[in-house]
């Protein structure tokens, strides 16, 4: 069987792409898409700990599956403020919707 | 051979994923993102949740990802033109991104060993679908995740269908 | 695990499948690209503006109502495939997901997201 | 070596295969691959090979029912029509429009024929004749439809085309739409059942198929799957009789023959898994002495359903996009929500018997999963009357004209 710190660092990758990718995009939807990395990246490691932890106990697949509910609630409710945003200020990128700024 | 498969979907996964940050065009970085997803699709199967890896390709690739699509679809100027997909600042966000990478390794490889052969771990319930059903409904284990997860949704889709209605003027 | 290797070779097969018919179609069929045929096809006439137009936002709502109904249907899989086990407040429960859910349903329809116009 | 035992054909025929490999002189995990691997080209190609032979077969029907010959050129009856389409196709150019993405542009295509092969891995053709038998069976099959949508995404967006685009958005709408009811009423014969694995749904209707047990279930999955695969009076991606094409509109030659080939799997792929789901896969009389007998009795009750689609889609004409979706949303899916509601607590409430239990303990079971079934469905058809007239009387009100008014 493959070593559990593989997994581990595999996880690790990819949320730091992840979190790359929400440091350094313009577009709010690319933003909400390294999110989705970064939350799979927790998924990686739920189910990775579960395996080698103890299978008999369900609890990293729950997890997981409450990140996934999670995650498709972020989208639909993220996606849809993005569009209403463009709706108003015609743009998604995020350095021209910081209205907030003053 | 089961290293040569962890090493393709690994690959997958990553590949995918620094295509999603990178690519300029949305609808190839979502594409990427499809890769990447079924990437880790593929761990879920080496780490014998196979119902995850359904529900994986299920939720993101058959929903997520078109909601995604869809939306970009819909804010659509930014996608074309000659600039970069990239911010000002995406030079700090390479550098934090590699510092908190050898910092996740450092942890890892203090915490763990990345020694191959002879790691052993216990086995996976028979039937670990029905496990998971039974203790996603037990009265004492996870009932009320169960059920927040529904409220959850309730809420999201309310929100996001009073977010993104047009207005009808008349 | 085991079980699998058969679905990611049939995977490989199946992609091998198309793959094969393409390359033979490409190399038994003729290759006289012009600027006319690889044109974009819109009966004659000619195409002007930008094709990746802007989309009403009804196919986001629908889209939208479809995620939060698949996430249902995942946590009711298990449900279901543990069924001939679960006690009746088990069931109940599930009852009581599914109605939260149709309540969302409900809300979707009143507030006209389940609309074409 | 054994005797070859005629009673399970399969099993005998599977030793003498692996037999002989090991005789080569191939390792045991060698061998293993190249079963399996077998096994893959095997399904792909009945898969492949299952649409020569209804294409022909379902033209010919079309026209039957439509009072003319069909085919009936090429070969006894037209039966070799299909070979002459297959050379056409194979020697057409494939033009790449100047515009398009071509990386996904040429992946769209296969993975629409991809997506839908892979179902066959788990669909049973005899008790354990089958790709593999997941424990996730049905859960499989939704997830790996799944991919098709994506590839009419991808098709319509690569060829930057306004018209595909469109009809990818419409297309990906009615599927994701249709998707919802199609896993409801999936769920009904999965908690009959008490398991995800096909052949397990198949082994539990041994005294009984579950289209006795939930018809209405089998209803919806009827219609949602004939919706899934895209078929008439469902048919609004192709119209071909009112429009050019649908996402597809500019692909050529081979890589447009792939979306078709895909379609037509898919048409008959959804019939045998209704048939495995609802109508009790192989199962049949002298299966448990003869397996053998399994597929036959398995394509037997796949082409008998895969009939009635094609009789549908002969007479029925086609719906327009917003009754299409109002019918979804507003009918199925509330329809399969109660429906999985009322199976569910119907089922635990009669306890459920193990399903090798004696006759009679099993009638008063079917009874009440009947009974309640009879009554959804006479209760749906009076709220469905009573809207239905509520709605027309408001349409008459709204078209009764306005009084005239008289002037002083």
């Amino acid at each position: 069987m493959i070593p559990l710190s593989w997994y581990v660092l595999v996880s690790a990758a990819l949320f730091c792409i992840g979190l790359f990718g929400v440091l350094a995009r313009r577009n709010a939807v690319a933003i909400l898409m390294a999110v989705e990395l970064m939350l799979n990246a927790v998924n990686v490691n739920l189910v990775a700990f579960w395996r080698y932890g103890e299978p008999q106990a369900m609890a990293g697949q729950v997890f997981a599956l409450i990140v996934f509910t999670v995650a498709a609630a972020e989208a639909a409710v993220g996606l849809a403020l993005f569009i209403a945003i463009y709706r108003s200020r015609d743009t998604v990128a995020v350095e021209e919707i910081d209205l907030m700024k003053g | 051979m089961t290293y040569a498969v962890f090493i393709l979907f690994t690959l997958m996964a990553l590949c995918g994923g620094v295509l999603v940050v990178t690519q300029r065009n949305l609808v190839r970085a979502a594409t990427a993102l499809v890769l990447s997803l079924f990437g880790v699709a593929g761990l879920y199967v080496l780490l014998e949740a196979g119902f995850l890896a359904a529900v994986q390709v299920l939720v993101y690739i058959g929903a997520i990802a078109i909601l995604i699509i869809f939306a970009i679809m819909l804010t659509r100027r930014m996608v074309q033109g000659d600039e970069s997909g990239l911010n000002r600042q995406w030079g700090w966000a390479l550098v934090s991104a590699v510092v908190m990478f050898a910092l996740f390794c450092y942890v890892v490889v203090k915490a763990w060993p990345l020694a191959l052969g002879a790691v052993s771990a216990p086995a996976v319930p028979a039937d670990s679908t029905e496990a998971l059903g039974l203790a996603l409904l037990d009265w004492e284990q996870y009932v009320l995740p169960f059920e927040i997860a529904s409220v959850l949704l309730l809420s999201a889709m309310v929100g996001a269908v009073v977010i993104a209605r047009e207005k009808h003027d008349s | 695990m085991k079980d699998y290797e058969l679905i990611g070779l049939l995977f490989i097969v199946g992609l091998a499948l198309p793959v094969a018919a393409i390359l033979a179609g490409s190399i038994l069929g003729p290759r006289k690209p012009n600027r006319i045929k690889n044109d974009t096809y819109e009966c004659g006439m000619e195409t002007f503006g930008p094709t990746w137009v802007q989309f009403k936002v009804q196919y986001y709502l629908f889209a939208l109502v479809f995620v939060v109904f698949d996430i249902e249907l995942v946590f009711l899989f298990p449900f279901a495939a543990a069924f001939d086990k679960l006690p009746l407040y088990a069931v109940v429960e599930t009852v009581v997901f599914i109605l939260i859910l149709a309540a969302a349903l409900v809300y979707a329809w009143k507030r006209k997201a389940l609309e074409w116009f | 070596m054994n005797g070859f035992d005629i009673s399970n054909l399969f099993l005998s025929i599977g030793q003498v295969w692996t037999e002989w490999l090991l005789q080569l002189g191939l390792s045991a995990g060698w061998v293993s691959f190249v079963n399996k691997l077998a096994g893959a080209v095997l399904v792909t190609a009945f898969a492949v090979g299952t649409v020569v032979f209804t294409i022909v077969g379902e033209r010919k029907l079309i026209g039957r029912i439509q009072d003319r010959l069909g085919p009936n050129r090429v070969g006894p009856f037209g039966l070799l029509q299909t070979v002459p389409d297959v050379l056409k196709l194979l020697t057409k150019e494939i033009i790449t429009p100047a515009n398009a993405d071509k990386v996904l542009y040429s992946i769209a295509p296969m993975l629409a024929v991809a997506s839908v092969i892979l179902i066959w891995g788990v669909v049973p053709f005899a008790n354990g004749v089958m790709g593999v038998d997941l424990d996730i069976g049905a859960l499989y099959f939704v997830a790996v439809s799944s991919f098709g949508t994506l590839a009419i995404l991808l098709a319509g967006w690569s060829s930057n085309n306004k018209y595909a685009l469109v009809s990818a958005f419409r297309v990906v709408a009615q599927l994701i739409s249709y998707e919802v009811p199609l896993v409801l009423s999936l769920l009904v014969p999965v908690l009959l059942a008490g398991t995800m694995s096909m052949n397990g749904i198949v082994q539990a209707q041994a005294q009984g198929w579950f289209v006795i047990l939930a018809p209405i279930s089998m209803l919806i999955f009827f219609i949602s799957s004939t919706a899934e695969v895209g078929r008439s009076p469902f048919d609004l991606l192709e119209a071909d009789s009112e429009i050019v094409a649908g996402y597809n509109i500019e692909y050529s030659g081979m890589r447009f023959a792939m979306f078709f080939l895909g379609e037509w799997i898919h048409a008959f792929t959804i019939c045998g898994l209704t048939a495995t789901l609802f109508f009790g896969g192989w199962r049949g009389p002298f299966v448990d002495q003869v397996p053998a007998l399994g597929v036959i009795y398995f394509l037997v009750k796949m082409f008998a359903i895969y009939f009635v689609h094609i009789w549908i889609r002969t007479t029925m004409p086609r719906l327009r996009i917003d009754h299409l979706l109002d019918f979804n949303w507003k009918f199925l899916v509330p329809l399969s929500l109660v429906n999985l509601i009322v199976m569910s607590l119907a089922a635990r409430l009669t306890g459920m018997p193990r399903a090798d239990a004696a006759l009679g303990e099993l009638l008063p079971y079917w009874g009440v999963l009947l009974g309640v079934n009879v009554v959804l469905a006479a209760v749906t058809l009076y709220v469905l009357g009573v809207v239905g007239s509520r709605i027309r009387r408001r349409q008459e009100a709204a078209r009764e004209p306005e009084p005239a008014v008289t002037g002083p």
